[in-house]
């Protein structure tokens, strides 16, 4: 990579994230207490484990100019099967491929709203969120499902021996190994980041927009699913209201790492780091007794600085530079209405 | 094949913290103390845990009270990690979700923190001892009895609760239930159990769904302190003040005004300030060796005398005081 | 050439003479019919009456589920029932309206429902704290408080450019964290605020529920103000493509910033409203509402990419979808699938709209290709190809 | 007709200008020291290359960007516009390049959006608006209804609304930028006319056009930009339209169409009585390897309907297409593309182009599968592929790794060309390919094609320039109304001929409009007096 490129690279807010998560660590491992100890960065880790995951796919989601807001009510679905599964006597291998295909249904349902009957998907996953909730409760209804067998409650919960790395965080690293890969360097990402731009000009290019954002709500809500399955063995319990209200967190997250809320913009790594920098923070301020109002305080303008600081980094730069342009120079952004 | 539910033994003895009990052990000093509620900022655990901390002062010890501003098993999780990592002597816990919060819970009794949980029990083997605040048989039963005296053993009555899977909600409403079985109930018919999920507004449009379909409803037994302030709310401000009776858990500072206008009769709670001070000296108890969490041990509860553990390692608070119009204004909080 | 035109430069004198003038082209002069001005043609009455169907069609699914819930349960037709009903809508619908009139601009505001729980807490405290002091001090103060949060997002959102999902998704937390933070855990209870302010909460003014009545008032004024002010139809100018209205000189740092601001007063208003009609507030307050009123606004028929849609379609919205929840209720529907039939009736809702506007369009599509082929008779000059000239001849042969 | 040119004076100061100013955008240097005067009773030419600067100067003017260095005059003063606001105030108005309409607004609206006529309290006075509108309309001779929403109009369409919304300001300084890229002969004419009146009556114009004829035509005073820098400002009756081109290419210009004689070979696709219904009716056509056939009609014939169905975009009612003897599925790019088809779209930024994403990702952007290493994407092939194309359609960029747009629009249209080219498709279909391309630009496209045909590709070129159809195409297809109504060999292709079709005057003209239709005589009249009053005008004739 040349000096220019590494200094833009540096510059963008993924690196500036990445530099986040360095300094934020070194500044809580002398500050707070315990923060350093293998066995807390086990916890960070852990605690971050089904945000991940959903993060993931909805990573590439947002790239593709959607978004869904389903994702922890699968999760609560996804859960919801397991349990009465389990419950019914099912062998637990089997109930968690049957939350899987439950996902994939689900992200179905919203792949086929938005792609065939063409709505927007705010809306969309707005509605499927009261909706898979709905189905949760219409499941399991009041009762929490526990005594999952301790071999998979062990597997969420513990770290591969001698290190302190869970295995649900080496779960997640082959996820995003996997996926990072396809949306970075597969003909299928160059086609989500293009058609995240314009998606007309993607149809026009013969990118198969509508099949690609079909799968890719379908993937969103395997991945969902799957960080259900993590969240019914971590907690060893199955409920209906599993993971309610997660869905502005992951997209919190996957915002933080820097992905442009219009499409086309963002890159995996810079997600997991927004997603790490959260889960940091988190347990740093937690462990220092703070409370969690100033939690969600500093969750929220972080947010804000992740999309103001090179905005105004930008701003600076050109004044810097001398030169003032009365309107900022963008670059004939398409201007397409994406509604019909 | 696969693993399936059978395979899986259930544990459900109490954790017990296995060495033997000195009961002339003294308190230690400067014990770390941490109360975990289901949610900061809600009314209920701000009084209880006052009082705990409340406690932990008088026994020499740093107390603390920290949680989540969501009532989510997850996010208390955390809490517990955090806390374990803080080296807590002891956590006071009421639980989200009983199994949900049970393995980080055996993981910080595994690291000799003592575990005791108040309000709402965790799976008994994830703790050494539950501070019962009223024994749920008692509480089922009396609710019933108070709505029959209110409105003359006859007419059709509704349960409104919290959210649906509020485990002692739902203990509650089973006992209910059965008390209602009793020959002199028959006159009396339970016609619903609705869900205001501890959110006011929700409670509110809940009451006026209830009042709507069952013109002939004729008492709401709402055993939430959230849902007989929204439900006495609604009342007091309709038609049907006075004539449909309400009763259940609620504080006296939300109610007083609903009691005194006649809205309600008469309605119960244990005193949550009490609840926190003894599940504080049960901690400390525990963690100075005092006692090991056994049936049958006794422990000095400061203002609140001795107590005795129960079976399954419960404690019992003590009956529930029932508030009217004549003792309310002798209470505050 | 008309009395209404507002001169565009000061200088008048420099102006290019009245326009009138151009009648010196030599213009084959358009047959009558190409100028489809007056009366309007069947397929044109029609359009209208599909587009303005959108609206139309919610007050008939309003219908139809008062209906059919009255004819299980009477009841639910009684006086008594339909206030409440509108009384529980009256605070989402205000929420609606705000909300809308953001949403035409291209942009959303997530952080209602923080703005929301904080000034419902804060009037709680001002009145429990500050006996005697009058209600209008308190509404005004959190009008301002609303309008201030609102200046904020208008900020991040206008002038920093920061997009305003992520925006208000921050002040989101924000907000609530300061709420949070006021509060400490503390509740008011109705026992502590006067009651001539909770009486604001149920008296009527000739049967109608003041709550309800305010509403109305806000949604009436911002209606009229979008359809027929230069500032209203500017922001569905910016909504609908905002790169042009900055070169249409519509100042839209500012328009967008107003609207947020206006949107954060109407929250900070409905926050009043909601203590006043609740009597009970804590720190908790309208948490997760933000959803709801976007559904509502959704399902009412305003595009949530901006530019069209109008805020009594957000308003019937919000009615729908609150009675839909009141009618649950009612029905004795078991209340563990309330929540799949309120998520369910709202997808329905969405996809309906959907195949209303599809069948919109396709008349829309005919309609216009009627026009063409009419225009291509009736002006045959219209769409002839470029003959050469000498000027690209000397070029080619170059 | 018109005043000659020498009959107006212009006025001692200038009434807008700009004095030695530059602007950059990151390393591209738009503008360099340019000095621009407009004059009230003045039509001042803007002439230059892609890329030359034009519309940076137009932007200047409208107060969208400010000058780097250098001055803007207001009747001699120096003046900022912080905003495009700022310049409307002043009383300049604008056509930009690209339409920039409220899709969701009505055309009235649209024109009046920000001056909307008010009454009482400040209450819109629709009835006023729509009325003024329509007045507007009639004077500029459209039919349009002044209620209709933008959404859905032709490009064309928008650029009428664009020029009836510029009108009404009743600007002392009106600029176009390429107002005419989009319209044909009669919309270019009236324009005309209403300019010339506009100028007599003192207003400044600046006029900006690829079609050197419409300068010579139109402009009194032409300034040549080329590479930002400013060449020359000239009269234009001393002037040839050789010395033009010399001024904006620097170099002698390339034959304009060097269409080469090649050997046509067996049939490359043919499409049979394809049918969209309510767009295209009954389509049947073939065209051979090494063949150019030119698919001509007048807006709105339904020609880029044709060709977007036969890509694929949109799905066809009837009928079958085949490629090379084999059937291609309906309603899927992929398969035409797999087929050997590409597509050149006719909104470059809307269907060409990802206006955010560079060169070489634009570029690579049709061709994902076949740059695979692996199942992956080969970085190295990708650039290498971009580059080879850049150079040999001399794409005038900074960096590869650039965003497409921040290119000038010729250049843009390179690209598109570029991505295309590079699937080496056995069928091109151009859709105006050349529009709002320079004249040096477009004798290379032309080029390009040509060296395409013979090496054996297949190409449909759907164009609106008659001298482009003539002078490439080895065949003539007519459309009208949704109908092919006409072959015409080029051997025996004339302007006249090509005309008559496409107005519906030919024998095979479909049903609904019969011979002896007045409407029918109207537009062959029309279009003869069209093409009359371009070829009487002065300027043209060197
Ligand atoms: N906003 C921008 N950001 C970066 N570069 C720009 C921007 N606008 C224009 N440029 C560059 O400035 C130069 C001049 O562009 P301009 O659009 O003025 O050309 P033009 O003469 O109008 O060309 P065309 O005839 O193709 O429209 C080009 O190299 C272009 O890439
Ligand atoms: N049914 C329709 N409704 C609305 N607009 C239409 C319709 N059909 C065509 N148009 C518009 O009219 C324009 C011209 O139509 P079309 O593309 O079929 O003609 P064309 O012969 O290709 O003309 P051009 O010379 O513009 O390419 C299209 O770009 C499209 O925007
Ligand atoms: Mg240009
Ligand atoms: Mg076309």
């Amino acid at each position: 990579m040349s000096v220019a490129a590494l200094r833009h690279r540096l510059a963008s807010w993924e690196g500036a994230i990445f530099g986040l998560v360095v300094v934020s660590w070194v500044v809580a491992s002398l500050t707070v207490d315990g923060f350093s100890d293998s066995s807390n960065l086990s916890f960070i880790l852990i605690d971050v484990t089904e945000i991940a995951i959903m993060a993931i796919t909805l990573t590439l989601v947002i790239i593709a100019a959607e978004i869904d807001l389903s994702v922890a009510s699968t999760l609560g679905l996804s859960c919801a099967v397991i349990g009465y599964l389990w419950n019914a006597g099912w062998p637990i291998e089997q109930t968690f491929v049957v939350a899987l295909c439950v996902g994939a249904v689900c992200g179905a349902l919203n792949g086929f709203l938005v792609t065939k009957v063409g709505l927007p998907s705010l809306a969309v996953t707005i509605g499927t969120l009261a909706l898979y909730r709905g189905l949760a409760y219409v499941i399991i209804g009041d009762k929490a499902i526990a005594d999952f067998p301790p071999r998979y409650t062990g597997w969420a919960t513990e770290t591969i021996a001698g290190t302190p790395i869970p295995y649900s965080t080496l779960l997640v690293a082959v996820l995003a190994v996997i996926v990072g890969v396809l949306l970075h360097a597969s003909p299928v990402g160059r086609a989500i980041y293009a058609l995240g731009y314009n998606e007309e000009a993607a149809r026009f290019a013969g990118v198969r927009v509508k099949r690609i954002k079909f799968w890719l709500f379908v993937a969103s809500g395997v991945f969902s699913a799957l960080a259900g399955i993590v969240y019914t063995l971590r907690f060893a319990s199955a409920r209906a209201d599993n993971g309610q209200g997660l869905e502005l967190a992951v997209v919190a997250a996957v915002l933080l790492g820097g992905v442009s809320i219009f499409g086309g913009r963002g890159t995996l790594p810079g997600v997991l780091a927004g997603v790490l920098l959260f889960g940091i923070l988190r347990n740093a301020l937690i462990l220092a007794d703070v409370s969690n109002e100033v939690l969600n305080f500093v969750t929220g303008v972080l947010l804000i600085i992740s999309v103001l600081a090179p905005n105004l980094a930008g701003a600076i730069r050109r004044a810097r530079s001398g030169r003032t342009p009365a309107i900022q120079a963008t670059p004939a952004v398409s201007s397409a209405n994406p509604t019909q | 094949g696969g693993t399936t539910k059978s395979d899986v033994k259930a544990s459900g003895a109490p954790a017990s913290s296995g060495a033997k009990a000195n009961p002339n052990a003294p308190i230690k000093k400067g014990l770390k103390i941490a109360f975990l509620p289901k949610q900061i900022n809600n009314p209920y655990f701000t009084i209880a845990d006052k009082g705990g901390t409340d406690a932990v002062k008088e026994l020499g010890g740093t107390g603390k009270e920290v949680g989540p501003s969501d009532a989510s098993a997850s996010s208390q999780v955390s809490y517990i990690n955090t806390l374990m990592q803080q080296q807590q002597d002891a956590i006071v816990i009421s639980a989200n979700d009983p199994n949900a919060v049970a393995p980080s819970l055996k993981q910080a009794m595994g690291q000799g923190v003592k575990v005791v949980t108040y309000d709402s029990d965790a799976a008994p083997d994830a703790r050494n001892l539950f501070i019962n605040q009223a024994s749920a048989e008692d509480l089922g039963r009396t609710e019933v009895q108070q709505i029959a005296k209110q409105i003359g053993n006859k007419g059709e009555i509704a349960i409104l609760s919290a959210t649906p899977n509020a485990t002692n909600q739902n203990t509650w409403i089973k006992f209910m239930k059965d008390e209602l079985t009793k020959p002199q109930y028959s006159g009396m018919k339970l016609v619903k159990v609705a869900y205001g999920n501890d959110d006011d507004q929700k409670s509110f449009t809940e009451t006026q769904g209830l009042l709507k379909s069952y013109p002939n409803l004729k008492g709401i037994i709402s055993p939430t302190t959230v849902g007989i302030a929204a439900a006495a709310r609604y009342l007091s401000s309709s038609k049907y003040k006075g004539k449909v009776k309400l009763t259940g858990l609620g504080t006296p500072n939300q109610m007083r005004k609903f009691v005194k206008d006649g809205t309600v009769d008469a309605f119960e709670l244990w005193n949550p300030a009490d609840l926190g001070y003894l599940g504080a000296y049960a901690a400390a108890a525990i963690s100075s060796g005092q006692i090991s969490g056994a049936a049958g041990e006794k422990f000095k509860a400061g203002k609140l005398g001795e107590k005795t553990i129960g079976k399954n390692g419960e404690v019992l608070l003590g009956p529930p005081t029932v508030f009217n119009k004549d003792n309310i204004d002798n209470f505050n909080f | 050439m008309s009395e209404h035109r507002t001169p565009v430069h000061p200088g008048g004198g420099h102006g290019v003479g009245d326009p009138s003038t151009l009648e010196a082209a030599p213009a084959t002069t358009p047959g009558p019919e190409a100028v489809p001005t007056g009366g309007k043609p069947p397929a044109r009455r029609l359009l209208d009456r599909l587009t303005r169907f959108r609206e139309l069609g919610l007050v008939v699914a309003i219908a139809i589920l008062f209906g059919a819930t009255g004819a299980a349960n009477p009841s639910f037709l009684s006086a008594q029932s339909i206030r409440d009903i509108l009384l529980n809508a009256s605070i989402i619908t205000l929420l609606a309206v705000g909300q809308a009139i953001v949403i035409v601009t291209r942009n959303v505001d997530l952080s209602v429902s923080s703005i929301t729980g904080l000034t419902a807490f804060g009037s709680g405290v001002l009145l429990a704290d500050h006996h005697g002091l009058p209600v209008a001090v308190v509404v005004l103060v959190c009008l301002a408080i609303g309008a201030v949060c609102g200046a904020v997002n208008g900020l991040l959102v206008a002038y920093a450019k920061v997009p305003a999902l992520v925006a208000t998704l921050g002040t989101l937390y924000v907000y609530r964290g300061v709420d949070y933070a006021i509060a400490k855990g503390r509740q008011v209870n109705a026992a502590d605020m006067p009651a001539g302010f909770l009486s604001l909460g149920t008296k009527q003014i000739a049967g109608i529920p003041v709550l309800v009545i305010v509403s109305a008032v806000v949604l009436v004024v911002v209606g009229w103000v979008l359809a027929n002010l230069r500032q209203g139809r500017e922001l569905y100018a910016i909504g609908s493509h905002p790169e042009a209205a900055v070169l249409a000189g519509i100042p839209v740092r500012r328009r967008i910033f107003a609207a947020f601001i206006v949107n954060g007063a109407i929250a900070g208003l409905a926050g009043v409203m909601w203590a006043a009609r609740f009597g009970t507030v804590d720190a908790t307050v309208a948490t997760g509402k933000e959803l709801d009123v976007i559904a509502a606004v959704v399902v009412g028929g305003v595009a949530i990419f901006g530019g069209s849609g109008t805020v009594y379609g957000a308003a019937l919205g919000a009615v729908l979808l609150s009675s839909i929840s009141s009618a649950l209720a009612v029905l004795r529907v078991d209340s563990l699938a309330q929540n799949a039939i309120n998520g369910l009736l709202l997808l329905a809702a969405i996809v309906l709209d959907r195949v209303l506007a599809l069948r919109v369009n396709a008349t829309l599509r005919r309609r216009r290709f009627a026009s063409r082929r009419r225009a291509a008779r009736g002006q045959p000059e219209r769409g002839v190809p470029r003959p050469s000239t000498e000027g690209a001849k000397e070029v080619s042969d170059t | 007709m018109s005043d000659p040119p020498e009959s107006t004076t212009p006025t001692s100061t200038p009434t807008l200008a700009l004095v030695v100013v530059s602007k950059s955008f990151g390393a591209v240097r738009a503008l360099q020291d340019v000095t621009l005067e407009l004059y009230g009773g003045e039509v001042h030419g803007l002439a230059g290359e892609n890329g030359a600067g034009k519309s940076t100067v137009v932007k200047t003017f409208a107060g969208v960007h400010r000058p780097d260095s250098g001055e803007v005059l207001l009747d001699g003063e120096p003046v900022v516009f912080h905003g495009p606001a700022d310049a409307q105030q002043a009383g300049v108005a604008v056509i930009y390049q690209e339409p920039m309409l409220f899709p969701d607004l009505s055309v009235a609206e649209n024109i009046f959006m920000g001056r909307q006529p008010r009454g009482r309290v400040g209450r819109i006075d629709r009835r006023a608006m729509h009325a003024e509108t329509a007045d507007l309309f009639r004077r500029l001779g459209i039919a349009m209804d002044p209620q209709q929403p933008a959404r859905g109009l032709s490009i064309a369409d928008q650029q009428v609304v664009e020029i009836a919304k510029a009108l009404s300001r009743n600007a002392r300084v009106l600029i176009m930028d390429e107002p005419t890229a989009a319209l044909t002969g009669q919309e270019v004419a009236r324009l005309f006319t209403v300019t010339r009146t506009l100028r007599d009556h003192g207003c400044a114009i600046l006029f900006i056009s690829h079609r050197l004829e419409e300068i010579f035509e139109l402009c009194q005073t032409v300034t040549t930009l080329r590479d930002g820098r400013l060449i020359a400002t000239e009269k234009v009756a001393e002037l040839t339209a050789d010395d033009l081109v010399h001024r904006m290419v620097g170099r002698e210009l390339d034959v304009m169409y060097p269409k080469q004689d090649v050997r046509v070979g067996e049939v490359a696709f043919e499409v049979s009585r394809l049918t969209r219904e309510g767009v295209f009716t009954d389509v049947s056509f073939e065209v051979r390897r090494g063949e150019i056939v030119a698919l001509a009609g007048l807006v709105g014939a339904g020609r880029s309907e044709v060709a977007r169905a036969i890509f694929g975009v949109d799905r066809w009612d009837g009928g079958r297409v085949t490629v090379a003897g084999r059937p291609l599925p309906a309603a899927s790019p992929t398969a035409a593309m797999s087929a050997g088809i590409a597509l050149v779209p006719e909104d470059r930024r809307l269907q060409g182009l990802v206006m955010e994403l560079s060169i070489e990702r634009n570029i690579g952007l049709t061709q994902l599968r076949s740059m695979r290493r692996g199942p992956l994407v080969s970085r190295r092939l990708e650039r290498d592929r971009a580059k080879d194309w850049a150079l040999r359609l001399r794409l005038k960029f900074a960096r590869l790794a650039d965003a497409v747009g921040v290119l000038s629009g010729g250049n843009q249209q390179k690209v598109v060309l570029a991505k295309w080219l590079a699937t080496e498709p056995s069928v091109l279909i151009v859709d105006e390919p050349t529009r709002g391309i320079d004249v040096g630009t477009k004798a290379e496209v032309h080029r390009l094609l040509s060296e395409l045909a013979a090496e054996g590709l297949a190409v449909l070129m759907i164009s609106s320039e008659l001298p482009e159809v003539l002078g490439m195409a080895d065949r003539i297809l007519v459309m009208h109304e949704g109908r092919l109504v006409a072959e015409i060999p080029a051997s025996d292709a004339t302007e006249e001929k090509v005309m008559a079709a496409a107005t519906g005057r030919n024998g095979k003209t479909a049903a609904g409009n019969p011979a002896g239709d007045p409407a029918g005589n109207a537009a062959g009249n029309a279009a003869g007096n069209a093409a009359g009053n371009a070829q009487g005008s002065p300027g043209s004739t060197a």
